[in-house]
């Protein structure tokens, strides 16, 4: 079995992809010679040739729109926009035309479309290659929006988003794209986008996250064992549509909850998460939610990003204070 | 904003060591002008009588839907709509031109062409009616929906172009837009692509002189729309849009010319909005009653049915009982319109994913 | 006293700013001779002139870039964009450049615009026109948010957003255009940004909503009044910042919260509110908090659109529901 | 995708019964080529010492900049930073032509633009260290920063210029964008509006043959990028963009075109990115040693060195002291700039609002 990292678990993906469907074209700036700034198609130009990954001119609208046109024309394009912070330009066509074709032609015209980008901030990046503003697809209706955490799920998840017939945003986590590796068996298995990942059982707190906020989660995690406290971690993963259920349901149990969110605070996923309990979950909470979010600023440079990122202590507090709150 | 030049003097005479390392011309087409008379040889399909009565039953039809149209809205039977009174020709000779297997990409005011290509007159009052199933329409199947929020549906084209030039295929996708749509950055990407992977499309600028109140004028200080093209690097070409033989013949070679795999076209399409922008405007707050009746005078369908009755296919009793049949084709659509069964509310649901998402699917009891 | 609607409260508040400041500029399409699709600019090119109303080409990108450059010279452009649903290609410019410019140059330049748009369904538009994405702008560090309910605060916020010296993104609801009129005094007199109105005291339940949905909202309120049920009425308004304090102290006293929103339920807007709730609120809440929200589905046309609206019985039912729990 | 024309043999002869509605050309400017030799009568300023001296002063000054910055990086001292290697001539002729009241609008490869007018080394250091002080420059203080999105700086141009020309004010908005750059929307919706309103504005397409890895001719089918203005409805020409002579000249006029109140102009300067993309990135991954060493032969300082000791301004001592002077300002900045007190953490929250919201503020604990 291969061991991969997640930037990894993404070009076995794309490759099993390619290799499996022939209707599957890899698109966006710099994918073939290239491949990719962050080497997530290295090596699939030589494989599939340039019919099946192309390089296209430096239009993010451009990536998006074409992308709606050849879905329609029973292609899969899976478009890759270089990092979130170019991803803006390419809103409008997400949101007037891939998530309503399906819809507004009563299924005539569909959109098999998967929109790939790195996200989020910790690589001592430039301007605007830090953001994470993955709410703002989150609330699309018609989108699937999904954000793998580890190197398996980069590459189940991906899968499954090529092979989906609707059009899904998937977010990378550049942090950790080469944080670590693991052994991935590329056998073509998807992993299901209607479900949050319980990644540690526990009986004392809920810690909710997604994408790169994963480590200090699962960091949080460790530190309260040693302290004796049961932490349950669920890596949500599939932010829409969102598995509320299984977050509901842990909190049936723990009672008490942390969401570890790496977006500014307001009107973040960890909202949605948080307003599931006030209204589904009010009767089993046994302290206030907590959300454990970056503040309300603009990301920083880079001279300040390390500690933009909600941090390790931040997370731990937070979870100590609602487990010993009565 | 006055775009008037207010410069005083200054010596703008330039060094151009090489004065011409790219030169460009756009052209103009016409055969049949205004005054009915022949501007130039007419192509072969034009003297095929059933060529170009076929394209004057639709011209007539589509008018025949628009006043109808407009007229429903006016007793709230109908949502807004945007009439092409004044454009049915570049309209219809863009769906004649066209085979089943090309795609058609347009806006909103392109009905002519959609009833050529055999959308049918119920669908298209079901879609302005609020109703989506309006858009799963009876042409063919690849078809794009009219496309509202303007020049969108351009980088569709060049992805629809993209997918038949990866398989082989000889065919075309068609993009319709308007004046306005070419100050939007969405057209100019796809132009760009369409230019430099060479691909099968054609672009077609239907310049109507308006968009809702800012004249052509203020959207652009180009001296035609056809040069934006080569800002795409491939030719463009100005049309008379209320000849429908020019428009046809400039249709025919760029589709011929991008099936045999020789890249994309530009096609300027001068003609006029005879109408307010929509049924929601009122023209007559920024435009002078006298340029309309102006334009009126280059009405495209008596123009063709001019050039009909010249070459001796069409009479009165031909244009009666046209008038007629597409008085009674519209009347049937609009009363099969106005009995459709409503959708149902849980409609929203449907087609919104192939496979509808569980926590989705529970909210179906809020709009019961 | 004038007697206006909400769309002439705009257009009192567009002249006086535009006389008080000649800084003040409005640009966007058709804002010129044609008044704007809604004549929210009308009159103004005839009284200011063609150097201060601006008709510019099709491009919405377009106008929102060249604000900030126009900003960014010490001008006030107040630029109009014809419907929400045509505002995602100004996405880029406002989350990319307006949002940071101050930031980024660590207040060498600032950049005082304001983006009004109409928003909401129910008038009866084309596709594309009854969007209510409000919380992709209410996310976005940098940005102010703003909604006004009624003419006296468009007239009042709208000025406060033109003399505010940062980017302002001015929703107005569509249904409340011409839904009824009132006397507003044209004072110059700015309403605060950075608080929540509340438009109806109450100590049973606590109603919290914003734009177009005020209306059932304070109807909601006044059916319950008939069964002596006495809600408070908050109109967000702000969204950005967001005055959750307000909100938070009508749970402390009623221990109920309904809240309603026309967007789709998912990450929208009322999942910040019942966050907070759930975060900051959950000793004072006796009940869980609702949300009454469309649908996550694709706005329909206009055909479904009334029944895609939040129905006042929904939230009657809800309100009820909250205050019978026990 | 190859961009190859496939097609078969089809008649693409066309009828154009005006063959010319509209006709344009684009010419290329060079004065000193890469032989060093004239090629055209030189321009007043190119004979003035002092003017001269100061534009090859500053692009000197630029490259030790760049050769500092990347060994910085290299050693973990700085981010990601753009090489403008190769590329300073016409970035020093820009900064040179412009007054001080102008405005300049860059993407992140013009530190030779901004250090002529004011910007100091500390800053540009500064910036890609990851410091926003870096922006708070002192040049001219309405520059704007560098812009990181491609293209999305060439709307505020217009909108400065727009500023500009509401206030009647003779100065200019210049914008400087790479080859890369015209695939995008942002671009034309910009050169659309400059042209109809007539903006004081320049826009200089800097073509260095690549953006990242993508070639110059797989961005676009374009015999020229100065044809782009075309679509903007203005004049657009091509310089050698290694001849300061041609691109200073190129600038001049275009300013005072402007200042005239004669409308915008496009400036292409065709040069060659001798570096990596960024240091991020590995040119050797897509383009052969061979090209790179070929392009070496037309280095931009070479030639102006040439030039200035042809005209007998400049000699060996000269050389020497200016290497050494600029690369003791060099040092002098990055010691400055490592030695810079670091941001404190709530840094993040000023500047944010001019009137920071009490609920944001209450977040400042979190960054403590
Ligand atoms: C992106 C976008 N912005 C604004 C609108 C509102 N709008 C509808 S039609 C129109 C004018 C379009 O003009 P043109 O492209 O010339 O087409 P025409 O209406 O003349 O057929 C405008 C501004 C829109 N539909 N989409
Ligand atoms: C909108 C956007 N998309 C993608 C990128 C990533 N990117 C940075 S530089 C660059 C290439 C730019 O090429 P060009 O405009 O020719 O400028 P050059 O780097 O050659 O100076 C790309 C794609 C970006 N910065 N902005
Ligand atoms: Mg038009
Ligand atoms: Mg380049």
């Amino acid at each position: 079995m291969p061991e991969v990292n997640l930037v990894g678990g993404v070009t076995m993906a794309l490759s099993r992809a390619l290799e499996e469907d022939e209707n599957v074209v890899v698109l966006g700036q710099d994918v073939g010679v290239n491949g990719g700034v962050f080497r997530a198609t290295d090596g699939l130009l030589d494989l599939f040739g340039d019919k099946r990954v192309l390089d296209t001119p430096l239009a993010e609208g451009l990536i998006s729109g074409m992308s709606v046109g050849m879905a329609a024309q029973g292609l899969r394009p899976v478009a890759e926009i270089q990092f979130m912070g170019f991803c803006y330009s390419a809103i409008d066509q997400m949101i007037n035309h891939a998530s309503r074709l399906r819809n507004r032609t009563r299924g005539r015209l569909t959109c098999p479309m998967v929109m790939r980008m790195p996200y989020g901030a910790g690589i001592h990046a430039p301007e605007h290659h830090s953001e994470s503003t993955e709410a703002l697809f989150a609330q699309i209706p018609g989108l699937r929006v999904v954000i793998p955490s580890s190197p398996g799920r980069a590459y189940g998840l991906l899968l499954a988003a090529i092979r989906d017939d609707d059009p899904v945003v998937f977010l990378e986590p550049t942090r950790l794209y080469r944080a670590y590796r693991e052994q991935v068996d590329d056998d073509g298995k998807a992993l299901p986008m209607d479900t949050c990942f319980v990644l540690r059982q526990g009986t004392d707190v809920t810690l909710v996250s997604w994408g790169a906020m994963i480590k200090e989660t699962l960091e949080c995690a460790d530190t309260l064992a040693l302290d004796g406290i049961s932490a349950e971690v669920i890596d949500v993963a599939t932010l829409k549509p969102f598995d509320a259920a299984t977050v509901l349901k842990s909190v049936e149990k723990t009672g008490r909850c942390v969401i570890v969110q790496e977006a500014p605070l307001s009107v973040g996923f960890a909202s949605e998460v948080a307003a599931q309990l006030a209204e589904h979950g009010l009767m089993s909470l046994l302290a206030p939610v907590r959300r454990i979010a970056a503040p309300d600023v603009i990301v920083p440079l880079a001279g300040l990003e390390q500690n933009y990122i909600p941090k390790l202590d931040r997370i731990l507090e937070a979870a100590r204070e609602v487990v010993a709150f009565s | 904003m006055t775009a008037k030049k207010t410069g005083a003097s200054v010596d703008l005479s330039k060094v151009h060591n090489d004065p011409a390392v790219a030169t460009f011309q756009i052209g103009y087409r016409q055969y049949l002008n205004a005054e009915g008379t022949l501007a130039a040889d007419l192509p072969d399909f034009a003297t095929e009588r059933d060529t170009m009565v076929a394209m004057y039953r639709c011209a007539v039809l589509t008018r025949t839907f628009d006043a109808k149209a407009v007229a429903l809205q006016r007793t709230g039977k109908l949502g807004t709509f945007p009439s092409s009174l004044g454009q049915e020709a570049v309209s219809v000779a863009i769906g004649a031109a066209m085979s089943a297997e090309d795609v058609l990409l347009t806006t909103y005011r392109e009905q002519g062409a959609h009833f050529f290509r055999g959308v049918t007159l119920k669908e298209v009052f079901m879609f302005w009616g609020g109703d989506e199933r309006g858009c799963k329409t009876s042409g063919p199947k690849d078809d794009f929906p009219f496309s509202i929020p303007i020049a969108s549906h351009t980088t569709h084209a060049v992805g629809v172009a993209t997918a038949m030039k990866l398989r082989g295929q000889a065919h075309v996708a068609v993009c319709v837009l308007g004046d306005g749509a070419t100050s939007k950055g969405d057209f100019y990407e796809a132009i760009n692509l369409a230019g430099v992977w060479q691909l099968p499309v054609v672009f077609v600028v239907i310049n109507n002189g308006w968009a809702i109140s800012v004249p052509r004028h203020k959207q652009s200080s180009c001296e035609t729309l056809a040069q934006k093209s080569i800002a795409g690097g491939f030719e463009g070409e100005q049309v008379d849009g209320n000849d429908i033989i020019a428009v046809r013949t400039a249709m025919d070679e760029a589709l011929a010319q991008a099936r045999a795999g020789l890249g994309p076209s530009l096609i300027e399409a001068l003609t006029y909005r005879l109408s307010d922008h929509t049924t929601a405007d009122d023209a007559s707050r920024y435009r002078a009653e006298d340029d309309v009746s102006a334009r009126w005078k280059k009405d495209p369908l008596v123009r063709l049915r001019n050039y009909l009755v010249g070459q001796d296919w069409w009479g009165k009793s031909d244009e009666e009982s046209l008038l007629g049949e597409c008085k009674s084709r519209v009347n049937e659509a609009a009363d099969a319109y106005l009995d459709t069964t409503p959708q149902a509310a849980e409609a929203k649901f449907e087609s919104l994913y192939d496979d509808l998402p569980e926590v989705i699917s529970a909210q179906r009891q809020w709009v019961k």
